[in-house]
């Protein structure tokens, strides 16, 4: 508890570190780097305040973080249950081990077609798409949790007679907690790219349609400002996920 | 009378004006179609959408559509979207920097050119310029990259020269340093077919009354794109779906919008395409054009 | 504590009963090829119902071994443990065995109640509060009282091995197996804990099975005394206590039989060596 | 152990091939059945032939190797980056609080949304790329890691002081092999994610390797062909997560031992 | 065992020497504001040079706490510690902790052989082998020579235990603090192992700190014993046990003084009640 106040106050220099950084990208687009794709920070804010002022921005987002969390939800929950399933039960494992390792790899981009086929080109696809792209790496990391399980704690809830079903519950899913919140962590801002990619494929909305329009249209400013603001979103959404963490681990992170 | 609702595929660049014009003219709506365009980056998704039946009609560029052809997708065109005039300004141009000196195909060769994706038509087109300019396209290196970023590509001397379309086109040319090299569209045969509107045999033939229809509303945009060129409304139109400040729009300069698909061209492409070793075997390019696109509907 | 329980404990004790928790020719080895470690080399035992029996044996020869195997928690090698004439193949119901590794065997996670109400809240009609208020009254008794809402690592080392004392106890247990429960803890805390256990046993009538390298405490507890020998183990002998019940702290360990017993079982542990 | 666990593990292990037949029969059966249209999803028996005909043709070592080439470069340079700075944010306060909103900030944003940027500042070639994949295979490395150390048992860490160990030395003997299960966690994440994100770089960059045959293909509608080369980019990944599995074990085998 | 250290030892046991490892006023607070625990209320302790001291208190009255901030391991929260004059601020060379929970401070991937030569490997002028082989010889002392390329996983309790011991041994400190280091190891091996650490104790002339549940162990050991109260914990009492050396596990336990001390020492810790 005294490290995470210390970590908090320790923040003001991570904050302090990207105003330095942002200092030097206006200065950089100011003098030596001249791109339209390199705008000055300032131009950005200006783009941005007048984006989010018509309305259009926040529209924009609430599109997206919308499909993003319906993917999200869907691929992460899904991730720690077959997680558990596959981490604790030797033929569930088996049965879907090769499977997995087979589909892990294949990019989204390359099943495209087959993709819109199945399911189309509008919200379904893409919530598809981040649920897939969210799945694995909570999966991965849920197996992990769930075998490095200790046995002497599978071994007191059999003692006492605890059934199967409640041991994954009160046993096995508390303790593989802290790596099941770090996959979900690191799903949840995979959630949020995909989500912009695949925005990207097809249709007229939310952040990666709008990217990919303002950079055609070449206005920078708007395409930054969407980009911080999605850093920004990124950042709270974390935020929001180290809370639950906290309450959820605080056993795990007496070590800091 | 009942509306027929039709889902079409576009990319939000200056050559789809003519539909979007006849949408926000309510030209389709006169014909009793209810149009609903979905945009696509780059018109990847749009023909595999199409093939697949998500939507009834996708923009495409002619290499596409002819690749998905010869695969046996079914693709038909049926109206024609942009294209090269008789004369430049095209839509795309090839630019370099002005110390580079770059003037022919030959001065090429050992160079790497920008294009936005191989084995497509600014690919094709890029070669075919450095070889009816007097290079060998062979002794030249293309690179992949996207359009917005092939102004920083030449300027960074990641690349010699870039193969560039409006509005980026425009904007390389008015940076100091940066000069066009050439129109490779035109220098290489003029009335180039480049995109088109395609649908499928199967919905064809199912409804080949709506494709009239479609037809000859979009062909009405064409006529209006053509004759307001550069009006308020033209700007306030094509900005409402493009994004492009209007000012901006005001200084493109654009080749006349077709309503019709010279089959003579397609023929060239299909040409250019054996020649590139990127078709092999019979290609019917006739049976490619429905009839709406050579002749268009009363 | 009153008398006639005690008579019919010293009653029991004499009379054998009917196989109840069965050892039969266990064997236990670990690894496999070259690494093999024989741990139990052909064990029998009887644990009679009700009996208090402890095992007292040197370090590593196989003691936690063994009442895993009997708790159904590890398979032996060989041999067969069968509880009131089943086979025992998973933990049966009614068997509870106590971690000699208290430290893991608590839930992080959990606070210290509810490391206490993990053996009971999922039993039927168990609900939230009563399994806390069961939980409670368990770790008043073994001086815990105070310390229900800290989590296991606030907790002193004695402190966390009570609490598993606490929760076995809890469990309310038919066959109760305990594995050095009283290792970490203090003489005074230690005689508590004797007490309630002893009286919990009487009062619950189950069946309890103590490891314990403290002789004294094995024969202040006990009914009978196992003496395991060095790894591979065997049974070396197994002695009848023949003291009566209740105990108290200063006469029983003042009977001539007690001292008698210490004197045989300590030298038998001493013996080994040579 | 090894002669029973293994006639235990046989069985099993056709068993995840028999899951794999099944959905590549039933697929089949669907593609031929009509229901699913043959020219976007052709039989998998077409794309088996295909695959047979790259195989025997021998062309694929040359994309095979760019893309592993490309992987293993980014991969490597993207966890040893990640471990680093890792254990250096988990172990020190200062550390975590000058980089955590830096790399909060970061993490979420698309990778295609930092090519302007990439571009620009780093060209076309394989500096662009291997930044691109590292950047997104370093991230889930980097907070798993963060995590791992976190959860290092103080006692260990006494341990370690009481020894008169120095800090710097604790962090690798101590720190390290106890974080080691989460850190691996995330290198397997990111092995994964490492590669679909090569194949979307070659597919962008357009220069060469499996990706870049692969979106070729699609853009010419040969899907026969490029299901092929997904085939051989999802046995490839199989076999690197083999590997991994192995490495794992091999490490961290203390602490799998609970599940023998 | 030859008569002269003995001589010495007596000799030492009775003069008081300079201050060498000195406690002041500790006072130790767990926690903040509501939850707050405070283990250790005012403890004042001087150590000597080359002594044997134990201390002795009920469960969870702060002795290991004590002994963490004693190796600097913790920090007071309030008094000082000093070690040959000098404050404690972080482990100083030469002091060694041995953890109580022997389980959870050995290193899961390293194997016990290695785990022991955690203390020496970084050692200036250490390599791998002579580390193993230094390693090995403690490892035999505590009679694990067979086990020493097995994982700590692979042990029983006892047998983890004594892996710290030799540890701590092979780290040849100049002060040695044990947390109940023999807690569960049976009656044999415990005595083995009094005999070992009294034998390095002469040889080495470390000073060593023993916390303790058992009175016995810590009478016949010490030097000194000193009594802590339940917690908030204070010093009750240090008694000099005034016994002479070398001990023998018959006659040292039959001389009057050993009774009469474990006597006084027990009641005192059964008091504590009243
Ligand atoms: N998982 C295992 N793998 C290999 N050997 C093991 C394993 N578990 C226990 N052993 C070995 O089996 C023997 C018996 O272990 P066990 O824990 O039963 O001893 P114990 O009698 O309880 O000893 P203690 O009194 O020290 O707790 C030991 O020699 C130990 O090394
Ligand atoms: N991290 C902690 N947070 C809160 N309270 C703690 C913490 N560590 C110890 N305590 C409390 O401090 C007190 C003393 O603990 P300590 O471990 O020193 O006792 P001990 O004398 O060693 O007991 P035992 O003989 O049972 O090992 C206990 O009451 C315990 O609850
Ligand atoms: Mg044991
Ligand atoms: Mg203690």
């Amino acid at each position: 508890m005294a490290a995470e106040g210390r970590v908090r106050s320790q923040r003001v220099w991570g904050f302090v570190l990207i105003a330095a950084l942002l200092v030097l990208w206006e200065v950089s687009a100011r003098t030596w780097v001249s791109s339209n794709n390199w705008p000055p920070i300032s131009r950005i804010v200006v783009a941005g305040a007048q984006a989010l002022a018509a309305g259009e921005l926040p529209q924009v987002f609430g599109s997206s973080l919308w499909r993003m969390l319906a993917g999200y939800a869907a691929g992460a929950g899904l991730g720690v249950l077959v997680g558990v399933l596959m981490g604790r039960f030797r033929l569930v494992n088996a049965a879907l081990d090769t499977l997995v390792e087979l589909v892990r790899p294949i990019p989204i981009p390359a099943i495209v077609p087959p993709l819109i086929l199945l399911l189309g080109i509008d919200a379904t696809m893409k919530i598809f798409i981040v649920a897939f792209a969210s799945f694995f790496p909570v999966l991965v990391n849920t197996i992990a949790g769930v075998r490095s399980v200790d046995r002497v704690s599978l071994d007191v809830a059999r003692t006492f007679h605890v059934s199967p079903a409640r041991t994954l519950w009160r046993v096995v899913l508390p303790a593989s907690m802290p790596f099941i919140m770090v996959g979900l962590r690191t799903s949840l801002a995979l959630a949020l790219i995909v989500t912009v990619i695949a925005e990207m494929i097809a249709g007229s909305e939310g952040i990666g349609y709008y990217l990919m329009t303002m950079q055609y249209a070449m206005r920078s400013g708007e395409m930054y400002a969407a980009i911080l603001l999605l850093a920004l979103m990124g950042y709270l959404l974390n935020l929001c996920m180290l809370g639950v963490e906290r309450r959820v681990l605080h056993w795990f992170q007496r070590g800091s | 009378q009942q509306t027929t609702k039709l889902r079409v595929s576009t990319i939000p660049i200056i050559d789809t004006a003519p539909l979007q014009i006849a949408r926000a003219k309510g030209f389709f709506a006169q014909e009793g179609l209810e149009v609903d365009t979905t945009p696509t980056a780059g018109g990847a998704a749009g023909l595999p959408a199409l093939a697949a039946g998500q939507v009834q009609i996708a923009f495409s560029n002619i290499i596409s559509i002819v690749l998905g052809a010869k695969q046996n997708l079914g693709f038909q065109i049926v109206a024609a979207g942009s294209g090269t005039g008789g004369e430049p300004p095209d839509l795309a141009g090839l630019i370099a920097k002005k110390d580079a000196k770059l003037k022919t195909g030959k001065d090429f060769e050992g160079k790497r050119v920008a294009v936005n994706t191989r084995n497509n038509i600014i690919w094709l087109y890029a070669r075919e310029w450095v070889r009816a300019t007097g290079g060998d396209p062979d002794k030249v290196t293309y690179l992949e990259v996207p359009f917005p970023q092939m102004i920083d590509a030449v300027r960074g001397d990641r690349v010699d020269a870039a193969f560039v379309v409006e509005p980026f086109l425009s904007a390389g040319l008015s940076a100091d340093n940066m000069t066009l090299v050439g129109w490779p569209y035109n220098t290489v045969r003029k009335y180039i077919p480049v995109g088109q509107y395609a649908t499928t045999k199967g919905y064809l033939e199912q409804n080949p009354v709506v494709i009239e229809k479609f037809v000859r509303a979009y062909n009405k945009g064409v006529d209006w794109a053509n004759a307001n060129k550069g009006s308020e409304e033209w700007s306030k139109i094509i900005s409402e779906y493009t994004k492009l400040p209007p000012e901006k729009i005001k200084t493109l300069n654009l080749p006349p919008f077709e309503k019709t698909v010279d089959p003579a061209g397609v023929d060239a492409v299909v040409d250019l395409m054996r020649k590139n070793n990127m078709l092999e075997g019979a290609f019917d390019s006739k049976a490619l054009l429905y009839r709406t696109a050579t002749q268009p509907p009363r | 504590m009153q008398l006639a329980p005690a008579e019919v404990d010293a009653l029991q004790a004499a009379e054998p009963r009917a196989p109840y928790l069965r050892l039969q020719g266990i064997r236990k080895n670990f690894g496999a090829g070259d690494s093999q470690t024989l741990a139990i080399d052909g064990v029998d035992l009887d644990v009679r119902e009700g009996e208090f029996l402890a095992v007292i044996g040197p370090s590593g020869c196989g003691k936690s071994t063994l009442l895993q195997i009997a708790a159904g928690l590890a398979a032996p090698s060989e041999g067969v443990v069968s509880f009131e004439g089943n086979a025992v193949l998973a933990p049966p119901p009614g068997i509870v065995y106590l971690f000699q590794q208290y430290g893991k065997s608590l839930f992080p996670w959990r606070t210290v109640i509810d490391n206490v109400a993990f053996a009971i809240e999922h039993r039927p009609g168990m609900n939230r509060e009563r399994a806390h208020a069961e939980s409670r009254r368990y770790l008043q008794m073994v001086g815990l009282g105070d310390s229900e809402r800290k989590y296991p690592w606030q907790l002193s080392g004695g402190m966390q091995q009570r609490v598993t004392i606490a929760r076995a106890l809890a469990a309310q247990p038919r066959v109760l197996l305990l594995d050095e429960p009283f290792s970490s803890v203090d003489a005074l805390t230690r005689l508590e804990l004797h007490a309630l256990v002893l009286e919990l046993w009487q009062q619950q009538r189950f069946t309890a099975v103590l490891v314990t390298h403290d002789v004294d405490e094995a024969v202040f507890l006990a009914d009978r005394v196992a003496v395991l020998s060095r790894r591979p183990s065997q049974v070396v002998e197994v002695v009848e206590t023949e003291l009566p019940r209740p105990r108290d702290n200063i006469a029983t360990r003042e009977l001539p039989r007690f001292i008698e017993l210490r004197h045989h079982l300590l030298s038998q542990l001493l013996r080994r060596e040579a | 152990m090894s002669a029973t666990a293994f006639s235990r593990r046989r069985p099993e292990r056709y068993l995840g091939l028999a899951t794999v037949l099944a959905l590549v029969l039933a697929l089949e059966g669907c593609v031929r059945s009509g229901s699913v249209n043959a020219a976007i999803v052709p039989p998998p028996s077409v794309v088996i032939a295909k695959l047979g005909g790259i195989l025997t043709g021998g062309d694929f070592a040359q994309p095979l190797a760019e893309t592993l080439y490309l992987l293993f470069a980014s991969y490597a340079i993207g966890c040893a980056l990640a471990v680093g700075l890792g254990l250096l944010m988990g172990r020190y306060a200062f550390v975590h609080g000058l980089f955590e909103p830096l790399v909060e900030f970061l993490r979420p944003l698309p990778k295609p949304a930092l090519l302007p940027p990439l571009i620009l500042f780093l060209g076309l070639g394989d500096a662009m790329k291997m930044t691109a994949v590292a950047l997104g295979v370093f991230f889930p490395v980097l907070i798993n890691t963060v995590q791992g150390v976190r959860g290092t048992d103080p006692v260990l860490l006494d341990v370690a002081r009481t020894f008169g160990h120095k800090p710097t030395a604790a962090v690798f003997k101590v720190v390290l092999p106890s974080a080691l299960p989460l850190i691996l966690a995330g290198m397997r994440v990111s092995l994964g994610l490492g590669l679909v994100l090569v194949i979307v770089a070659e597919m962008m960059a357009g220069t060469g390797g499996i990706g870049f045959l692969v979106i070729d293909m699609q853009r010419s509608f040969r899907s026969a062909d490029m299901y092929a080369w997904i085939v051989i980019l999802a046995v490839l990944g199989y076999g690197l997560n083999a590997l991994f599995v192995r490495l794992e074990r091999r490490l961290i085998h203390w602490s799998l031992s609970s599940t023998d």
